[in-house]
């Protein structure tokens, strides 16, 4: 077929930000696809409540100051989380590494407090139904931290090297700057569901 | 900084014949098994997809062949009961998981960008990944039903038959461990189409110009993000109940036997519409092609497309109303099942009446819809039927509901398929399939289909159970099943002379050009089979039917660089052009990780350990493939 | 080329093991039945070597999954759980200590549920048939067995008591909270 | 033409099979599987006419013919535009209103077919692994007894089964008496059916639970109310004492052998639960749930080699040599 060219593209910037950048939009597929995992963890743990004539099953209700410290240290981390992904739109290279150390830092710190919680638990995973879930909805909000830190390590590194001042880099800041506050949104109905619902 | 940089090459720069050249050297897939391994090209990915999900196609159509021969006549002796419950597992389950979801997937990956005029998919390298991983789930289902140790507990495998205690050795996990390859590959894919078609679009193909196809592939994928997921984690918890002791579904420790239907079923509608609508797409497609005249109500098409997709969300009980649930609850359900006929009926009335006023070319893919919508509309009809309660509890988990099902699957999409790939044959190879053998095909497949299937309504009717390996000759079933099971033999020669068109046509196909049908749609602006960037030109939109509104000329846009991959990222609605995106170039990283990922899912059957130290390559691989190469896709 | 010829190899030893880890044997010819009656004990009746038509048969009722899976059956329908509990003793000794009193081999767990033992365990000579005491046998083995097989059974849809045969060692983690 | 031809074949399969439609949905002898039929009529013709008026219209519509190379129109007119979404939408609604009939219909007939009725017989069926144990209940503790895979009802009385799994999810279906319902294990579900006249009809296992699913068979035998009657007393009285020399030597044998560490016969040493209770099995018209009429040569024949009949049975070979085994079955035969 004969083309007739009616439109110039040359001035398009080589790197689309924000919702202009299909890596965002991937990631708020997979928040998208994540988050309906967790809502169906929290539905099974409601479904086996509602089912228990006495709910926690045989065990008392997890000790709840591990959970309250995760929660405050997650909410916390929120805010250079936020100062990040600022940074890294104004592709500031020097304050973004700075803030990838941090945020390595609250990620890892989450992990250690979490292995306090799984010892606060009170149950087995294979005690019974109760301590099934509750190791479930624990054990994949776990994994997803352990991903997310393993990714800002990467990256922390990566924006050290000759690699870091690349405008896409600073574009996967700002994707994984997302997917943390995706982590630590969906913490909030998991500790309630956890630690209050059994005091409730 | 690293090597000097050569100059960036504009296709401004270049004359069109000069353009084309560098073009197809830029976005080239090396020839031989390395070229095989690390190819990114969303047509090379797709069409090997459909070959395989066509091989698994024949594979489970040989087995149910084995069923009909067995179940021919009354206490048959040929298959014991060990051996056809394997049979009938892998049947079912090879059907759904390895055939239908992947090869509805794999038109949408190769057909997707070329209709919305881009030039790979979003993620390539996510898309080879999904594919290996889709390879291995299906490889380890058919090495273990050659080693006789296929899963015998039925395609949605109930637990407790599944659970620990009444599913000896590794059956059970195997079909739980395939369910989590299939189930990532397909995520993976509905990630991709998602954002190619929210992002890649030709310039001007605003939301009313998406072709219903893409549509239809759109919700499909919002589908499959919204529903996988719960077979996954029904998939994990019945793995983590026989390996580790969980107890999700065991009674006596606070778990419920019916967690896992709720939950299998909840994924479980959904899936059979992730099925059909992309077969809906299709015929949105063919029928314009071949009525010479754009689809009427096309808005209605699309709002039933996306009403479908909510709805299916809301039936899942139809399948349990003998479960003993509350009577109030079940009726909900009834409703939710018998409405979301509607949109099917909108559906099915918008193409008749698009037919009703188009001038009908009978071709074989109009051929492929008529027996599609004389066959679907039977297979609606009964599940407006079994959507009723009191009813369901006579014809549930008997023959009639074994009819039902695959009027609505073989009729409402394997119909629809090869429709679609005789229509699309063309632009894939470039050559046409054989019009004689395609009436020879449709009329086998559709006298065969209904003469084998027809009659199990009758024999769900007078009380033939489902998987039942054989039956005494008191029942009086034996007159019926005979009729079936010689009936197949005619569907089974249809589909055979299908795939011989398929391989004769390859070679020996009538030459094709750029648009052999005149159709409208914007792959058939571009050489069959289309050059590896798809587009020399990024083609710019103006309306619904691009190639009837000007056939001669088609508008494009320049300005991308031609010595690095570029395509073109828009805004969502308007189709704005927004920014110049680089696609990867090949690579072989997530074929790794994908083995990665097999020896992991694979060995986390034996031991949960092996989810620890799996990590670590994985980990391994997927820094690789995402750490920078330094080529100059990566400059921005 | 003799390196895919190697490849493949392995993969047919890993295959033929799955086969017969996986294979359900529903019928034992009767002549079998009875030759694997024919065990030949110690004098004091606590080991002994198999019938050689055991070997013939692959061993399966140490390896076959269905087998140890219609053992643990056998285990609750003939009320083993009455004096043994789960495996951790009651009247009758534990298994899940390891400690064997006549015997870890399989044989003189065989020997004892056939032909019972002094201190109260009953003959089950007439009362299970030959198949029936092999699975048995093989199964109570795993109750016992330091390292999960990955044949051995899982866990019952019943109460828990202690963690399943097929997450062996059953006796470290039944001690500890 | 084809449609023509396969619509006669269905019809003509359809009738010559109805004659041993004893396990038939299209055959009726109780509520409520009566009005299930009728439903099933209504739900059928109603789906023929929408399928036979969307087939004339497809029809009509292919009327005209045309080649691939004919110029498409891009725009076709407005006026034909608008006429025909007026047909579509008018089509869409005659489907909206017909799904609403159906809805309220089965809603109508659900309702109706469920009446809560005052003393029904409660009977409790407890799925096993390829057979049924049935349990009759009563005020008196020493008048309910066991019995396997056929119940005794009395016709015109509505009978209520209260349904339990042993291990896995079974389904109780008798067709010609009521809709299919689950045996789910750790829930308690309940049937309820009201049988006209007598008749012997036959149900199955309608979910699938393993290797026999396929021969997991009951019957429900009605019988006149004082038939019932006596036959519950021929069931409550214990096991009949073998008569003859070859009856007691068979006894001894079932004694001795590992039959009775698995079967139950009420009056004897035999008391163990594992297997179906065999008191009255003499009585019962088929032995391993519907696979073999009662007659001693089955019952040798099932005991000899239970594997080769129903591969999987968790009933063991036991070597019995053959007078033993003549002696065991002429003894189970006479137990009436």
């Amino acid at each position: 077929m004969k083309e007739r060219v009616v439109m110039q593209l040359d001035a398009l910037p080589m790197h689309g930000r924000g919702s202009d950048s299909p890596t965002m939009w991937g990631t708020l597929a997979f928040m998208l696809l994540e988050g309906s995992a967790f809502a169906l963890c929290i539905g099974i743990y409601l479904y086996l409540l509602v089912l228990a004539p006495q709910w926690p099953i045989g065990a008392l209700p997890p000790r709840w100051p591990a959970g309250t410290v995760m929660t405050v240290l997650l909410l916390a981390s929120l805010v250079p989380n936020y100062l990040v992904g600022r940074w890294s739109r104004e592709n500031d290279l020097a304050r973004v590494r700075l803030g990838m150390v941090i945020m390595s830092v609250l990620g890892i710190a989450p992990l250690i407090v979490r292995v306090f919680e799984f010892r606060s638990l009170n149950v087995w995973w294979d005690t019974n139904a109760y301590g099934s879930i509750l190791w479930l909805l624990l054990g994949l909000h776990s994994m997803h931290i352990a991903t997310d830190v393993a990714d800002t390590l990467v990256l922390g590194v990566m924006m050290f090297t000759r690699h870091g001042s690349n405008s896409r880099r600073m574009g996967d800041v700002e994707d994984n700057v997302l997917y943390w506050n995706f982590v630590v949104l969906t913490w909030l109905p998991i500790y309630f569901c956890i630690y209050w619902i059994p005091r409730l | 900084m690293s090597a000097p940089r050569s100059q960036p090459v504009n296709d401004t720069q270049l004359d069109s014949a000069g353009l084309a050249r560098r073009l197809s050297q830029t976005w080239a897939t090396p020839k031989g098994l390395w070229g095989a391994l690390t190819t990114v090209d969303h047509k090379i990915i797709g069409r090997r997809y459909v070959v395989t999900a066509l091989i698994f196609l024949a594979l489970g159509g040989v087995l149910a062949l084995l069923m009909r021969w067995q179940l021919a006549r009354a206490n048959n002796g040929l298959i014991g009961p060990d051996l056809y419950d394997q049979i009938f597992t892998q049947h079912g389950s090879n059907m759904m998981f390895l055939f239908a979801v992947p090869v509805m997937e794999a038109m949408g990956i190769y057909l997707v960008p070329l209709m919305i005029g881009t030039r790979n998919i979003a993620f390539p390298r996510l898309n080879a990944y999904s594919y290996w991983l889709y390879l291995a789930g299906g490889l380890m289902l058919w090495i273990s039903f050659a080693l006789d140790m296929a899963p015998d507990v039925g395609w949605f495998a109930y637990v407790p038959l599944s659970g620990p205690q009444f599913g000896a050795g590794k059956r059970s996990d195997i079909w739980a461990q395939m369910i989590t390859f299939t189930e990532v590959s397909a995520l993976a894919v509905a990630v991709e189409l998602v954002v190619t078609i929210f992002k890649q679009r030709a310039p001007g193909m605003t939301l009313q110009r998406i072709p219903v196809f893409v549509w239809a592939m759109l919700v499909t994928s919002f589908l499959i993000i919204l529903a996988m997921p719960a077979i996954m984690v029904a998939s994990t918890s019945l793995i983590l109940d026989r390996l580790v002791g969980t107890h999700f579904f065991n009674p006596a420790e606070g778990g419920d036997v019916l967690l896992w239907q709720h939950l299998f079923w909840f994924f479980g509608h959904p899936e059979v519409y992730i099925i059909f609508l992309p077969a809906t797409g299709m015929i949105s497609a063919i029928i314009p092609t071949f009525v010479r005249r754009p689809l009427v109500g096309r808005l209605g098409l699309v709002l039933a497309l996306i009403a479908t997709g909510v709805l299916a969300f809301g039936l899942w009980v139809h399948h349990m109303f003998v479960v003993g649930l509350p009577r109030l609850g079940e009726s909900f359900f009834t409703v939710s099942s018998m409405s979301i006929a509607i949109p099917a009926g909108v559906q099915i009335f918008c193409w008749l009446a698009t037919l009703w006023d188009g001038k009908p070319v009978m071709r074989v893919p109009l051929l492929f819809v008529i027996a599609f919508l004389v066959t679907f509309v039977i297979g609606g009809l009964t599940g407006v039927m079994v959507a009723s309660v009191p009813f369901d509890t006579q014809v549930h988990d008997t023959y009639f509901v074994v009819a039902h099902f695959h009027y609505v699957l073989i009729g409402g999409a394997v119909f629809p398929l090869m429709g679609a790939l005789y229509y699309w044959f063309p632009k894939f190879t470039g050559r046409l399939m054989s019009e004689r053998l395609g009436r020879w095909v449709v009329s086998l497949v559709f006298v065969g289909f209904n003469l084998t299937f027809f009659p199990m309504h009758i024999l769900g009717l007078e009380g033939m159970p489902r998987r039942v390996y054989t039956y005494s000759e008191q029942m009086g079933w034996q007159s019926l099943n005979l009729l079936s099971s010689s009936a197949a033999i005619v569907l089974a020669a249809g589909f055979a002379l299908f795939f011989i068109d398929l391989l004769r046509s390859l070679r020996r196909g009538e030459p094709a050009g750029e648009n052999p049908w005149n159709a409208a749609t914007l792959e058939w602006a571009t050489a069959s089979p289309p050059p590896s960037c798809n587009f020399v030109h990024i083609p710019v939109v103006t309306g619904a039917e691009p190639l009837w509104e000007n056939p001669e000329t088609i508008e494009v846009a320049e300005g991308l660089r031609a010595d690095r991959r570029e395509l073109l990222v828009t805004s969502l609605t308007e189709a704005r052009p927004v920014a110049r995106e680089s696609s990867p170039r090949n690579t072989i990283w997530p074929f790794l990780a994908a083995i990665a990922t097999t020896v992991m899912l694979i060995a986390s059957i034996f031991t949960p350990w092996a989810m620890v130290w799996g990590a670590v390559p994985l980990a391994a691989t997927l820094i690789g493939w995402f750490w920078p190469k330094g080529t100059p896709e990566d400059e921005s | 080329m003799n390196k895919l010829r190697h490849a493949l190899m392995v993969l047919l030893v890993i295959g033929v093991s799955a086969c017969e880890r996986e294979h359900r044997d529903l019928r034992q010819d009767p002549p079998v039945s009875a030759a694997l009656e024919s065990v030949a004990t110690m004098p004091n009746g606590i080991a002994g070597a198999p019938p050689d038509v055991y070997s013939a048969l692959n061993k399966p009722f140490a390896s076959n999954a269905y087998s140890l899976n219609q053992g643990k059956q056998l285990y609750s329908w003939f009320n083993c759980k009455g004096c043994h509990a789960d495996g951790g003793g009651a009247a009758g000794p534990a298994f899940l200590d390891g400690w064997w009193r006549y015997g870890p081999g399989l044989v003189s767990i065989f020997a004892s549920i056939r032909d019972g033992r002094p201190a109260g365990m009953p003959a089950f000579k007439d009362r299970m048939t030959t198949d029936q005491i092999w699975e048995l046998a093989g199964y109570v083995q795993t109750i016992g067995a330091y390292s999960g097989k990955t044949a051995a059974p899982s866990r019952n849809d019943e109460m828990q008591s202690r963690p399943s045969e097929n997450r062996a060692p059953a006796t470290v983690s039944v001690n500890d909270p | 033409m084809s449609l023509a031809r396969l619509a006669t074949g269905s019809l003509v399969c359809l009738s010559c099979t109805a004659c041993a439609g004893w396990q038939s949905a299209l055959e009726a002898h109780g509520t409520p599987a009566t009005g299930l039929l009728h439903l099933t009529w209504l739900l059928f013709v109603v789906g023929a006419l929408v399928w036979i008026c969307v087939m004339a219209i497809l029809v009509l519509a292919l009327r005209s013919r045309a080649a691939i190379s004919t110029q498409a129109t891009a725009t076709p007119d407005t006026r034909v535009e608008r006429r025909l979404n007026r047909a579509v939408t008018g089509a869409v609604i005659a489907t909206a209103l017909i799904v609403m009939g159906l809805t309220i219909t089965s809603f109508w007939v659900a309702r109706v077919l469920s009446p809560e009725s005052s003393s029904p017989l409660r009977i409790r069926v407890r799925g096993y692994q390829w057979w049924w144990q049935v349990t009759y209940l009563d005020a008196r503790p020493d008048r309910t007894f066991i019995t396997a895979n056929e119940i005794h009802v009395p016709s015109g009385r509505p009978i209520v089964v209260e349904l339990s799994a042993a291990d896995v999810i079974h389904s109780f279906w008798v067709p010609n008496l009521a809709g299919k319902q689950d045996l789910i294990p750790g829930r308690d579900n309940t049937l309820q059916f009201t049988a006209r006249e007598p008749g012997t009809y036959r149900g199955q296992c309608a979910e699938f639970c393993g290797l026999q699913h396929a021969h997991m068979a009951f019957l429900v035998i009605v019988d006149p109310p004082e038939q019932f009657e006596h036959w519950r007393e021929a069931q409550l009285a214990p096991g009949a004492s073998p008569g003859g020399t070859q009856e007691q030597q068979g006894q001894r044998v079932f004694q001795s052998k590992a039959c009775a560490a698995c079967h139950t016969v009420q009056g004897t040493s035999a008391a163990a639960t594992v297997g179906p209770d065999l008191t009255h099995v003499g009585s019962r018209r088929y032995i391993a749930a519907g696979l073999l009429e009662t007659t001693r040569g089955s019952l040798a024949a099932w005991i000899a080699d239970p594997q080769t009949l129903k591969p999987g049975t968790n009933m063991p070979m036991v070597p019995l040599n053959a007078e033993e085994l003549n002696a065991v079955s002429a003894y189970l035969v006479s137990l009436k």
